[in-house]
């Protein structure tokens, strides 16, 4: 049953992908199938996964296609389940989303049956990866899923910058996918098949299955965006279509995770601590780095895409600790990482949609992507503001909302690091959690800065004073997702109690504390330990505020509220520019923590050709200007160096084969 | 039978009526027809050998087995799919005067007799008519290089005539001296080179010799296939002659010569005590492989770039043949096909490409998916699809590559994996600003003929996606034949 | 039940006392700069006139602005309610850890600078990034000196760790006094007191979270002042609760209510006291300085785990 | 059997092959077009001489037809087209000094001692009187390769191409009785499109390059000059 819903999710989407093409004639006819038919698919994929985890399902199925000898394996379990629940809720909401906001492309020069197409083969390719249960199936699903977003993100192809982004999003793609090929070859070189179970089956030596390990981990971390391997990132994400970037943002990069998850805790079985110490600290990094770069972005959607950075960073914190306590054989507090990792990625799915889904719906409305021509905004598009905000305060995870659950299981995994034996991780463990707190708390100044330069004061720039509020497609996916938002956020216990199956299956072992005190609580590990009741933190947050309103309520009528100018300290009226901006707001954590980005500022005094003095800063990724660019630069210098074989004298060509026969003549002859 | 005799005959008196009859109105028509007659006879062959098992000819001249009944039949399509591709696109030539009639006289004439040799390179079982017919598709195709008289084309010429003549030259001494190994088996017997006898008593053949004999085959062969030092030729030739040439030299060429150096391996490796012939091929696949791929970032001509692809291409199949193991050699044998079919499709595209630009200077093609989405759109995924991303056939024998290598020799994966990595950068790099962007002024739409790159594209991505059980048995069977083991 | 209506008569309690808290440091800090202060119960006054006044908004205040006192002061409340003030047990402490208390007073925080940004005034501005940035650098350290102490009692719930305090007979953990010391620094920092940001004042460069709530008048502006006394007080009863514990109740009977209730009252006294004091004796660091403070903090703490690890377990 | 034992006829056969090695020598150094063609014209005829030799002592006779090929081939058509190309051509006078002229003599030495060290195994194997013959040949394709290598005048480079043809069929003669003869005629059919085309190809680089010096033909290439 669960199967055959997720067959007809990706049906659907195939169909969102092609059918259009037949209805070429007419844009509005291609685009309503086309969205109509993802939003079936999303529907029936949320349905089909949703049956899968909640179920404990597990099915397998063949299909005759692939290689002659190995056919085409499908599986469908709840960790693939609840994926396949994500990536279909987000697409989803992009159906819903999508026709209002393609309404630019359809008058511009831009046909829309690439994006269509692309989309649907998008969201097809992330399925087949769910439901693949061999390497060759997986590896083809993988690759359709990046080919066909390298297409969404060329499609405004007129711009450079999407040629490059595209460009460099196709390669490193490629890169691990290759990776990720290998570290399949490791496994399948053993095992002698490729299909999962076999490789499920076969006793890999350490050194080796380290070695599968270290592949995996480059090659999903490509994908994911791990810090160094996240320069893609920044650059694809933002210039793709909005609702494009909330799938590759919110559920893309969990495809990975859930590419990472199934190759280490399913395919190599024994899990080696020293695997989650790495997996661990390369969390750490990635998550502050990534929420450090993310403050010194004035790009809505490339800071975002940044902050994705971050939150991957903190999904691998927990599968950190997770394979740190698995392989130290403490498998219930494995469960609870996995369960905090698991949880996070389902939050990010939601906020970063959310958020993704707001700054398109600014782009369209105010045609500004820059934070510093923003402002003002919540007066001009009040529902947006409204939703942006809420995923803006789960993303800083803030309580009662579902960032902050997912953060605080992470948090309640780390401290239960004092029960290993060894003590560097002891020690080790907490500087990870405080590194959390950092990034947490870098995070929420991140985002008061976003809401704060974009929604509030006053408008910077004439497009965002004229701004309107979006259409009611765009409204409805946003407040949906708020919602969902909130409800993680309110009912964790349910949510985990769920999520454990995954656990159960996988490690195996659950946590039956965590749920043990009824809906109300959550309690990890036990009550005395520590315990979060979301819902009486609602309550009591709403009730206090009640009590408050109410009480002030009755002396409302005799002191009205009087409108009046902003204290301008006599200097005369305010405006815009007087208003601190993104980059005076960052200003102190910039000059705090310098030595983290490249930092080019230069002031120019008042003259005349800049009255009043320009001021220009410029911030780079190091690992791009460091890594990056030295290796094209030497990939470069060594091509011009080996064209000289191709130097044009057929006599020196001559020589070559000369040398070549003589060379080969004196090998053998040895 | 018929069948075979028919396939090599047709384009044989078209050949011949071609050069006699000089060049008029249809002859791009006729020579389509032509090639459909021979994919006709070919397929009929095909079915032939699927219904009742491989045949030799009485005589013994021809020989076909699944080796090779399989590579007749990628070279009946491509040179069928390439003659409708080429009948436009020369008509253009001719309208824009960069031929005369007389040259198309030649064109056509030798069109069909570069698809003979290939065709008798390939059905025969002679090694020394195997020789002959290399050769042949050399002369043929050398005057087809320097068509347009112009100075680079006449130096891509020479320098392909010179280069070629001597490594085959050179394939000849191997020849020689292989013929002198057997001759002491079965002295003075005119069966002495056959094949098919050779490979039952390779065994008793004498090792020094032999391996002495595939030095200079390697060489010889080699430097038709474009192995890395002795591709010089290659890219000239490639970008100077007519696009339809570069698609058929691309295309069956290499493919032909590499098949030539593969039943040598067959029949020598067995006869030594020693995996030296793998390793030089593996040697020279790798260097191949790898430096072309570092040339491909280096390319200002859009031809020259895919042939350097097809250099690094054959020096991947090269360097699979010589890993051995039926993984690897399946996943070769599949190669040949999925990249002949994909290149010739790029070099058509190519072709049309160059035709809207009104150049092949790559930094002068730009936003072909404005100007004509068809070849902009078919171009990339043709490069996608020769990048070696799935659901395209490149993958899956990439894949089995691979596989294979991490079997045999883990060491060699990284290189390997750069190199792709690599190559692929290079490729992109220079197609993605050809496709996208905004088009210059006066990039004008041609007359293009989408069937052939579609249909190319359509059967790769079917191989990428199922690979049909006749083909599937006859890699199969293949496989068998050149490391004795079989995956199915 | 009867825990429960002792939580709200200790959140009341709370509630009312916290002014009471503010003034006394004040009056004391005004006696010692011999300076004729306002009586202790001066701020009572204050709230009660700034309830009476009227309000008046910025044209650019945008409704954020007008919700933001509320949730400020709500969220300070709840989290109010969450501290064992004068007796653990009670059921409210199960609704939240110390982290997720954090997480509280950050949504307290998350929302205060929202205000600040939202009038468009460049001081608001300035009071957010600041506010911000100063949370940013001393939540870290807060994080670990909690972790240190939950490392040693095996838990979060600040019941649970006064309650494993309190039965344990008297014993000198270095690591407690290391984070002890790293605590305190972060607490003054985030009540905002001297010498990371004066309360007294409205030098505009000075000033951080003064700048932040300018805008504000009549019951908004009261309802974000006593927050900050709210927190203030919380504060103080956390560190009462886990580093002086005795005295508190464990259980609802009468006396042992009574005699946490004065232990409270007794704890906090000194706190005040001790606060006027350094307050007194010290200069607001520049806005720059405020990194090394806080660094400071946080390798305090960082010593506390560390030789948890190294000298106490075994 | 040492040198003394065979037969005259055989010695005769290896004074020719050494006369054959001889003039590849010569090729290598004469400067002269015209006599570059007699020269190899020589060569050809020696070769020719050889084939009907061996022919005579192996009783071989279909040998006689590829000696009559080679007749044909290398001794009146290829020279005589060689000719006519270069009085055609006007370059008949052309003197192109060979750039050190005792190096490439050492070289050319050189390559015959590898040559019988690489066919040394061979050597050992066969029973022929004339298996020596095998460095010989080999060395002559080497030394036809060097020519090219060497030479930058276009005719100069197919002369020594031709003469690499003449050390394969002497191969093929001398160490195996020849090949089968559908191979040989396929090989000669080759040689005589080949040499025609070589023609064709002259007049094509005089008329688009200007010259038929090889070193101009450098406008393909990807060095960034």
């Amino acid at each position: 049953m669960a199967l055959n819903l997720v067959y007809l999710a990706i049906v659907a989407a195939f169909g969102s992908a092609v059918l259009p093409i037949l209805f070429c004639r007419s844009t509005v006819a291609s685009k309503l199938v086309a969205f109509i038919l993802l939003g079936i698919s999303g529907f029936f994929g949320v349905l089909g996964g949703g049956m899968a985890l909640l179920g404990k399902v597990d099915i397998s199925a063949e299909l005759p296609i692939g290689l002659p000898w190995l056919h085409c394996h499908l599986h469908l379990d709840p960790l693939s389940g609840f994926f396949l629940f994500l990536v279909s809720l987000i697409s989803l909401m992009a159906a819903i989303y999508g026709p209002a906001y393609v309404r630019e492309y359809q008058q511009g020069s831009q046909p829309l049956l690439p994006l269509t197409l692309f989309t649907g083969l998008f969201v097809v390719g992330m399925d087949l990866v769910m439901l693949a249960d061999d390497a060759f199936s997986f590896m083809i699903a993988w690759e359709l899923m990046s080919v066909s977003s390298y297409f969404l993100v060329a499609y405004q192809h007129q711009n450079e910058t999407n040629r490059r982004a595209a460009f460099i999003y196709l390669l490193m793609a490629q890169i691990g996918g290759l990776f990720i090929l290998l570290g399949y070859g490791v496994l399948a070189s053993f095992s002698g098949a490729f299909d999962f179970s076999s490789m499920q089956a076969v006793e890999l030596s350490p050194a080796w299955s380290s070695l599968a390990f270290v592949l995996a981990l480059i090659g999903f971390g490509m994908k994911a965006g791990i810090v160094p391997l996240h320069v893609w990132l920044p650059q694809a994400h933002p210039v793709a279509p909005s609702h494009i970037s909330a799938l590759m943002s919110g559920v893309m990069l969990k495809v990975a995770i859930y590419g990472f998850i199934r190759f280490v805790y399913d395919l190599l079985g024994n899990i080696y601590w020293q695997w989650g110490v790495v997996v661990l600290s390369i969390g750490c990094i990635s998550a502050i780095l990534g929420v450090l770069y993310a403050l010194m972005q004035h790009d809505l959607k490339r800071l975002l895409a940044y902050h994705s950075v971050e939150n991957i960073g903190i999904i691998y914190m927990g599968l950190g600790l997770s394979m740190i306590f698995a392989g130290t054989n403490h498998p219930e507090l494995a469960a609870l990482g996995l369960i905090a990792a698991l949880y996070h990625c389902l939050n990010h799915a939601l906020f970063k949609s959310l958020l993704f889904l707001g700054a398109g719906a600014i782009l369209q409305q105010s045609r500004e992507h820059n934070l510093e021509k923003m402002g003002g905004l919540i007066k001009r598009m009040p529902v947006t503001a409204f939703c942006f905000l809420i995923g803006c305060i789960s993303i800083s995870a803030l309580p009662p909302f579902n960032g902050f659950v997912s953060e605080w299981l992470t948090f309640q995994t780390a401290l239960q690091g004092t029960i290993l034996t060894n003590h560097i991780l002891t020690a080790l463990i907490p500087i990870s959690a405080a590194v959390l707190a950092l990034t947490g708390a870098l995070a929420a100044a991140c985002f008061v800065k976003v809401y704060g330069v974009c929604f509030l004061g006053l408008p910077r720039s004439q497009n965002c004073a004229e701004a309107t509020e979006t259409a009611y497609g765009p409204q409805l996916s946003q407040i949906l997702l708020a919602a969902l938002c909130l409800f993680f956020g309110v009912f964790p216990t349910w949510t985990v109690s769920q999520i454990e199956n995954i656990a159960q299956i996988l490690l195996p072992a659950g946590m039956p504390m965590a749920t043990s005190h009824g809906w109300l609580w959550l309690t990890p590990v036990s009550s005395d330990v520590a315990s979060y009741g979301a819902p009486m933190v609602f309550l009591g947050i709403g009730s206090a505020w009640l009590i408050v309103w109410l009480w002030l309520h009755p002396r409302r009528k005799k002191m009205e509220i009087r409108i009046a100018p902003a204290w301008d300290c006599g200097f005369g009226s305010l405006n815009a520019r007087m208003q601190y901006t993104a980059t005076s707001f960052t200003m102190p954590i910039r000059r705090i923590f310098r030595p983290v980005w490249f930092i080019a500022e230069n002031y120019q005094q008042p003259g005349e050709n800049a009255p009043g003095g320009r001021y220009q800063l410029k911030v780079g990724d190091w690992a791009w200007l460091k890594i990056y660019q030295p290796i094209g630069r030497l990939l470069l210098a060594t091509a011009k160096r080996a064209a000289l074989i191709q130097g044009g004298n057929i006599r020196v060509y001559l020589v070559y084969s000369f040398f070549t026969l003589l060379f080969l003549l004196w090998v053998v002859s040895l | 039978m018929i069948a075979l005799y028919a396939t090599l005959l047709i384009p044989f008196g078209a050949m011949l009526v071609f050069g006699a009859i000089g060049h008029w109105k249809h002859a791009g028509t006729l020579n389509l027809l032509v090639c459909f007659a021979t994919f006709l006879t070919s397929l009929q062959l095909a079915i032939d050998v699927f219904t009742n098992g491989f045949m030799i000819t009485p005589g013994q001249l021809f020989y076909i087995d699944a080796f090779n009944v399989y590579l007749i039949l990628v070279n009946a399509l491509v040179g069928l799919t390439t003659s409708i591709f080429s009948r436009p696109y020369m008509a253009y030539e001719l309208k824009i005067g960069r031929v005369d009639a007389g040259r198309m006289r030649l064109y056509h004439s030798m069109f069909q007799g570069f698809l003979l040799t290939m065709l008798v390179a390939l059905s025969t079982n002679n090694l020394g008519i195997l020789w002959v017919a290399v050769e042949g598709a050399t002369l043929a195709t050398v005057l087809l290089v320097s068509l347009y008289r112009t100075p680079e084309s006449i130096e891509a010429g020479w320098k392909y005539f010179i280069l070629c003549g001597v490594g085959i030259a050179q394939a000849l001494f191997g020849t020689v001296l292989v013929y002198f190994a057997a001759e002491k088996i079965f002295p003075g017997e005119e069966s002495t080179l056959l094949w098919s006898v050779l490979k039952d008593h390779s065994d008793q053949l004498e090792p020094t010799v032999l391996m002495l004999a595939f030095v200079f085959l390697l060489v010889g062969y080699g430097t038709k296939i474009g192995l890395v030092p002795l591709h010089n030729w290659l890219p000239d030739a490639h970008s100077e002659g007519p696009t339809p040439m570069s698609a058929i030299l691309s295309g069956l060429l290499l493919n032909v010569a590499l098949y030539a150096v593969v039943r040598y391996k067959m029949l020598i490796e067995p006869a030594l005590n020693n995996h030296l012939p793998s390793y030089m091929m593996m040697g020279f696949g790798m260097l191949s492989f790898s430096v072309a791929g570092i040339l491909l970032h280096h390319q200002r001509d859009i031809k020259r770039m895919f042939s350097y692809s097809s250099i690094e291409h054959m020096g991947l199949m090269t360097f699979a043949f010589g890993i051995g193991g039926p993984l690897a050699t399946f996943g070769a044998l599949l190669h040949m096909i999925v990249h002949s079919l994909t290149k010739s499709a790029i070099f058509i595209t190519v072709g049309h490409a160059a035709h809207i630009a009104g150049t092949q200077k790559i930094s002068e093609i730009r936003g072909l998916i404005r100007t004509q989405p068809a070849v902009g759109w078919t171009f990339l995924i043709g490069t996608v699809a020769i990048a070696g991303f799935p659901p395209f056939g490149v993958f899956t024998s990439e894949f089995l590559l691979f596989t294979a290598t991490i079997e045999s020799m883990p060491w060699l994966v990284m290189p390997l994996l750069i190199g792709l990595a690599v190559a692929f950068a290079g490729l992109f790099r220079h197609v993605q600003p050809m496709v996208f962007g905004e088009p210059p002024e006066g990039q004008l739409p041609v007359k293009a003929n989408m069937l052939p790159i579609i249909f190319h594209l359509f059967l790769v991505l079917w191989l990428g996606i199922s690979i049909p059980d006749i083909l599937a048995n006859w890699l199969d069977q293949a496989t068998i034949m050149v490391v004795g083991k079989g995956l199915l | 039940m009867n825990g429960w209506i002792l939580a709200i008569v200790q959140t009341s309690l709370l509630l009312l006392c916290a002014p009471l808290l503010t003034g006394w440091v004040k009056w004391i800090k005004c006696k010692l700069q011999s300076r004729q202060g306002a009586p202790p119960w001066q701020p009572y006054r204050d709230l009660f006139k700034l309830f009476k006044k009227e309000v008046v908004l910025a044209e650019s205040a945008s409704p954020i602005f007008r919700v933001a006192p509320y949730i400020v002061f709500g969220v300070t409340v709840l989290a109010g309610s969450v501290v064992p003030m004068f007796a653990i047990g009670l059921p409210t402490a199960a609704i939240a850890d110390v982290i997720v208390l954090v997480g509280f007073f950050a949504l307290g925080r998350f929302f205060l600078a929202l205000a600040g940004m939202d009038v468009g005034t460049a001081f608001g501005g300035m009071g957010s990034s600041r506010e911000m940035t100063i949370s940013s650098l001393a939540e870290p350290a807060m994080l670990m000196g909690v972790f240190t102490m939950a490392m040693t009692v095996h838990s979060t719930n600040l019941a649970s760790m006064t309650r494993y305090l309190l039965e344990q007979p008297l014993q000198l953990y270095p690591s407690f006094v290391f984070s002890a010391m790293g605590l305190l620094l972060v607490a003054v920092a985030e009540t905002g007191r001297i010498p990371i940001d004066n309360p007294a004042t409205h030098l505009e460069l000075t000033m951080v979270h003064e700048a932040m709530i300018l805008e504000y008048t009549g019951r908004h502006l009261a309802l974000m002042e006593w927050g900050a006394m709210l927190k203030l007080m919380i504060y103080g009863m956390l560190l009462g609760d886990i580093f002086f514990p005795w005295g508190i109740a464990d259980s609802f009977a009468p006396l042992p209510l009574l005699i946490g209730f004065l232990s409270l009252f007794l704890k906090l006294f000194l706190l005040g006291l001790s606060l006027a004091i350094m307050e007194t004796g010290l200069a607001k660091m520049r806005f720059f300085r405020v990194p090394q403070y806080l660094g400071l903090a946080f390798i305090l703490c960082l010593l506390g785990m560390l030789s948890h690890v190294i000298l106490e377990i075994n | 059997m040492s040198y003394a034992q065979l037969s005259l006829m055989e010695q005769l056969i290896l004074t020719l092959s050494a006369m054959i090695l001889l003039t590849s020598f010569l090729l290598l150094a004469q400067s002269r077009i015209i006599s570059l063609i007699n020269t190899f014209a020589s060569q050809g005829f020696l070769l020719f001489l050889g084939t009907c030799l061996i022919a005579q002592s192996s009783g071989r006779y279909h040998l006689y037809i590829s000696a009559g090929m080679t007749l044909a081939l290398k001794v009146f058509f290829v020279p005589w087209l060689l000719r006519r190309l270069v009085r055609r051509l006007d370059i008949r006078r052309d003197v192109e000094n060979v750039g050190g002229p005792s190096m490439i003599m050492i070289a050319g030495g050189a390559l015959v001692l590898f040559s019988y060290y690489v066919a040394l195994p061979i050597r050992e194997l066969s029973d022929l009187a004339t298996r020596n013959t095998i460095a010989i040949s080999l060395a002559v394709i080497l030394l036809g390769m060097l020519m090219m290598i060497t030479r930058r005048k276009a005719v100069a480079q197919v002369v020594g191409f031709m003469s690499m043809e003449n050390g394969l069929f002497f191969a093929a003669v001398v160490s195996t009785y020849g090949m089968p003869m559908v191979v040989e005629l396929g090989i000669a059919f080759d040689v005589l499109v080949a040499a025609v085309l070589f023609g064709i190809f002259f007049f094509q680089i005089r008329a688009g390059i200007g010259s038929l010096d090889v070193d101009h033909l450098n406008r393909l290439h990807e060095v960034d000059r």
